[in-house]
């Protein structure tokens, strides 16, 4: 399709110079890791699984990147992280992986209602095999109520999958309430971290979550490869059978070269955490507090006290997100939308409709997600930006007085 | 997904935004999943559209896809409008993509309403109810003469009368 | 373990200067497919599903490594194609996706007893799940005949799976002829073909199969890549579910630095394929003939006609594989071994037990893979040291007069 | 699988490699699973271990276990040399990889072996059956005194009664 059509972009066009506030989609990768990952094309490693010296070579920079990443959740043993091919893969080999390997025991899941796709996805699958779900509702800040969790629960749940930060409206959830539930009732706890490990503060002991599945762009890695903390004796079947890598639970030769990455990146970020979060704070109460300054009828949606650092979603109304990302493309910013005419399935969000926006205004939504790289004065261009497209497009909107 | 040339100008710099007070047609359609809404407003004089004006509260499409419709409506003799198409709306615009089509749909009948809605003011009837479901939304899998469905999605092979893609777990209800 | 051990291996030691015959373990990346990589990760691409103009610019590379691909294997509708972590991903997708799509039309699976572990363990999970599977033995060749797939199937069969070139004795399997008895009773055909696309020409059409999986380090792409040929309108569910990527056959942000490199190999893999064809085949027949001037009483498997250029597995009588590679590896050849000590499990190989060698002989087996870097020095090489090699651990072996 | 300085040593340059014709006791395991195969042979005088030699068919690891064997029992009394252990003989060695354990086990049975069948020829009874299963292939999970079994592949939860983990799928019939 993007070949049939004439590019409105010229190639001329540097989008190298446009302000990216869309870290969401895609977080670019400092030089540290590049590094680290281009080191690692030139070194050409050998087979991890291999018996000779190359293997040998290959297995320690894999066990060396295992243990970055390990630390970066504070994980003790090693052998309870596994690499994958992302953040979907991770959820899906957890969801999938528990629900098998305890059909035995019952068919049930407990899950919530703001979920990212490949949770979501990967439950309704399970309903095409005789799995039933059990989805809890969210308050208006998006926040799941462990209560609800609790109630949900029956003598046949045999997986609880509630995501740690979301990827829409970046609430962040109450897991260790939730795990201390199932903990007692010796229920498998999934939690969905692609949006935090590697980004706040993460503590698999003390979070309580039996499992986590967390992707590497996120914290500034490549795309492409991702991890899961198993803790150790969790019942669980691989998605992926053939070869004993990744202690029999992970078949297929190792995507290397990204699993550095992702190691090199996991090391970066313990190092810079606070820094960036203090950065990334900074930028968005800047955002938050200019806003009425520039624009006015929006919602700023999710939980003010629990949320993502890096993530702000404002509905604005009586226009649509798709518009307003184009334009301010064209004023050299790039943020995304939750808009459902953006998305294929002309389908409103389902968070946004979770958190009781009305479709109007779930319309009108954009997410901007601000970068270590961005800086203040990112934002007030954004804000001016901004203004100008609101007025612009309520001028054509049968909505707007 | 990305536009073409003309579709960004069109929606850059939208032709005849606005409302005509006092219209001898207006034509509002809808689709409420989605949430596009567009609404035309027309001036007849001689059987001739003299005046054509839209609000759009939708994509970048849809606002492109209302600009250009009222390019293409002006002037032009109530026959002749009705004989405009969303297949000349999207040609007009030099392509939509495939996820964008439907939006031209949404312009051709907000068009066509209005005209309706023209016809019956002046022949005393009751002016026709918005209408909130286009026909962009009827399954292309019903196209006639078709033999096998594939899933717009995924390209999986579909029985006729599904409604949902059992490979990629898509709802097949709207838009395809 | 690794690190409990202290470390024959000084780490001053040049792993680099050793000979490399084993480029079925991993084939080292060629500059062209390196330089691609690296200017990949210095671009550092926006997400092929972002709206904007990185997004678009990343969608872009990625249809064109796609196209390189779908070349590859002669396949005119790139869409045919998706991409995947790997082999062992591909097999199982095929597998399972198929077996998951097509349960109610039954739960027979047919394969053959020579297949690569990512096929076997993905129906050994099946059969957990409740399907039945026929596995067709082979010819003392390693060959399947087709008319045995054909018996074993039922009205229940809704997959034949049957590998294309086998990874450790080399043998190439009749796809098409097979293809053809799936074809003319409508049963989906999968070949495994991770030792075979980009290594020998392959056109999905000629071959037959309806699902072909392979990966791209067999023709020198990165490790942890690798594709799925699916044909338009199979019926198969994806692995992955979440997101709409690759078509919404398999869901994940695309490890696209991963993806650029596989594209690469594969554009380089159609330029070389005849000279390297050739190479490969003469130092494959080198070897094969000089081999009696060197050493005796040893079985070269597979087959003599049907067979992978690159590979050569020989069973030496007497002595254990494991012993071989060790010392030829402090002589400075890298070869790979079958025998059962060298894998975790202690069971002799399957597919030697299955092309009918004893056991011991089994043991005995080393897997020589050359790769386009080698000379024919580097064979003769690593014939002398053989020779020296089978002697020593002859004399101390039991078996041995 | 990485083997330490040691395990290099004997098995590069092994200590009584042969055959001693003759001998006073043999020795002979095999584990028809992985295919080792070790002989031991013994010249006793006063009640020590005169000479001792070994063939064996196997692993770098085996050999290296048969190397030190005879090198931790030459000269040792019969007494002092049944107390030689697989833990001995690991421990010589400065340990083996996990999955190599068992190749010790067949150098202190086949030592072991070897004793007995001294012991037997001395005192006129028939010579032991050679041994094809070592005790390396006693299941571990079912060691005295564990509470909770865990699959040795994959760490998964096992019961104590099963031979296959259903998570990765591993017999566990044999050396875990
Ligand atoms: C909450 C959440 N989970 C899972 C994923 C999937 O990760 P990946 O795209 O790396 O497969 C994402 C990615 O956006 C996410 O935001
Ligand atoms: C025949 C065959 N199939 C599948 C695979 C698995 O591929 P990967 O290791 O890339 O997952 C291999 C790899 O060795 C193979 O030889
Ligand atoms: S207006 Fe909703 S998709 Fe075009
Ligand atoms: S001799 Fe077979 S594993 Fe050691």
């Amino acid at each position: 399709m993007r070949n049939l059509i004439k590019r409105y972009r010229s190639k001329t066009q540097n989008i190298m110079k446009k302000i990216n506030l869309d870290h969401i989609s895609v977080n670019p990768m400092p030089p540290k890791v590049q590094d680290a990952m281009i080191k690692a094309i030139k070194q050409n490693y050998g087979n991890p699984s291999s018996l000779n010296a190359g293997g040998e070579q290959a297995a320690e920079v894999l066990e060396n990147a295992r243990g970055q990443v390990a630390k970066l959740i504070n994980c003790k043993n090693n052998k309870e992280v596994i690499f994958t091919s992302g953040g979907t893969e991770s959820a899906n080999h957890a969801i999938k992986g528990i629900a098998f390997a305890n059909a035995e025991k019952g068919k049930h899941i407990v899950t919530s209602n703001i979920e990212h796709s490949s949770v979501i996805r990967s439950i309704k699958r399970l309903t095409q095999l005789g799995y039933k779900a059990t989805s809890v509702s969210v308050d208006k800040k998006g926040r799941v109520n462990p209560k609800d969790i609790k109630k949900a629960l029956t003598d046949e749940t045999i997986l609880v999958s509630v995501m740690h930060g979301n990827n829409e409206i970046g609430t962040i959830q109450p897991i260790e309430e939730i795990a201390r539930i199932t903990k007692e009732k010796k229920i498998p706890f999934h939690s969905d971290a692609a949006n935090t490990v590697g980004v706040i503060p993460i503590d698999v002991q003390k979070l309580g979550a039996d499992i986590l599945s967390f992707a590497s762009n996120p914290y500034y890695g490549p795309t492409g490869v991702g991890g899961l903390y198993i803790r150790r004796g969790l019942n669980i079947w691989p998605m992926l059978d053939g070869g004993i890598q990744e202690k029999n639970k992970r078949a297929g030769t190792e995507n290397l070269i990204g699993i550095i990455g992702m190691g090199a990146a996991a090391k970066l970020a313990m190092e810079k955490m606070d820094k960036r979060s203090e950065h990334l704070k900074n930028l968005k109460k800047l955002l938050i507090s200019e806003l009425p300054s520039y624009i006015d009828e929006y919602i700023i949606n999710g939980d003010p006290e629990n949320s993502l650092q890096n993530l702000i979603s404002v509905s604005v109304k009586y226009i649509e997100g798709e518009s307003i990302l184009l334009m301010l493309e064209d004023a050299g910013y790039i943020v995304s939308t939750r808009s459902a005419c953006a998305t294929g399935s002309l389908r409103a969000s389902h968070v946004l409709l979770s958190i009781g926006l009305k479709h109007e205004d779930a319309q009108g939504t954009i997410v901007i997600t601000p970068g270590i790289e961005n800086k203040k004065e990112d934002i007030i261009g954004f804000l001016k930006a901004l203004k100008k497209i609101v007025t612009t497009l309520r001028e054509i909107s049968p909505l707007y007085k | 997904m990305l536009y073409s040339k003309t579709v960004m100008d069109h929606f850059k710099n939208p032709r005849n935004v606005g409302i005509i007070e006092n219209a001898d047609g207006i034509g509002e359609v809808g689709n409420p999943l989605c949430g596009d809404m567009m609404t035309i407003y027309l001036k007849i004089e001689d059987q001739k559209i003299k005046e054509i004006k839209f609000q759009t509260f939708g994509c970048g499409s849809a606002i492109a896809v209302s600009s250009i419709l009222t390019e293409l409506a002006i002037h032009k003799t109530i026959e002749a409008a009705k004989k405009i198409t969303n297949k000349d709306v999207a040609k007009a615009l030099e392509g939509l993509p495939k996820n964008k089509l439907h939006c031209s749909n949404l312009g051709a009948d907000a068009l066509q309403l209005a005209i309706k809605d023209y016809e019956a003011k002046k022949s005393g009837k009751t002016k026709p109810e918005p209408r909130r479901e286009t026909e962009a939304h009827i399954p292309m899998h019903k196209k006639e003469g078709q033999k096998q469905c594939y899933c717009p999605y995924c390209d999986a092979k579909l029985s006729k009368k599904t409604t949902f893609c059992k490979a990629c777990q898509s709802e097949l209800d709207q838009e395809h």
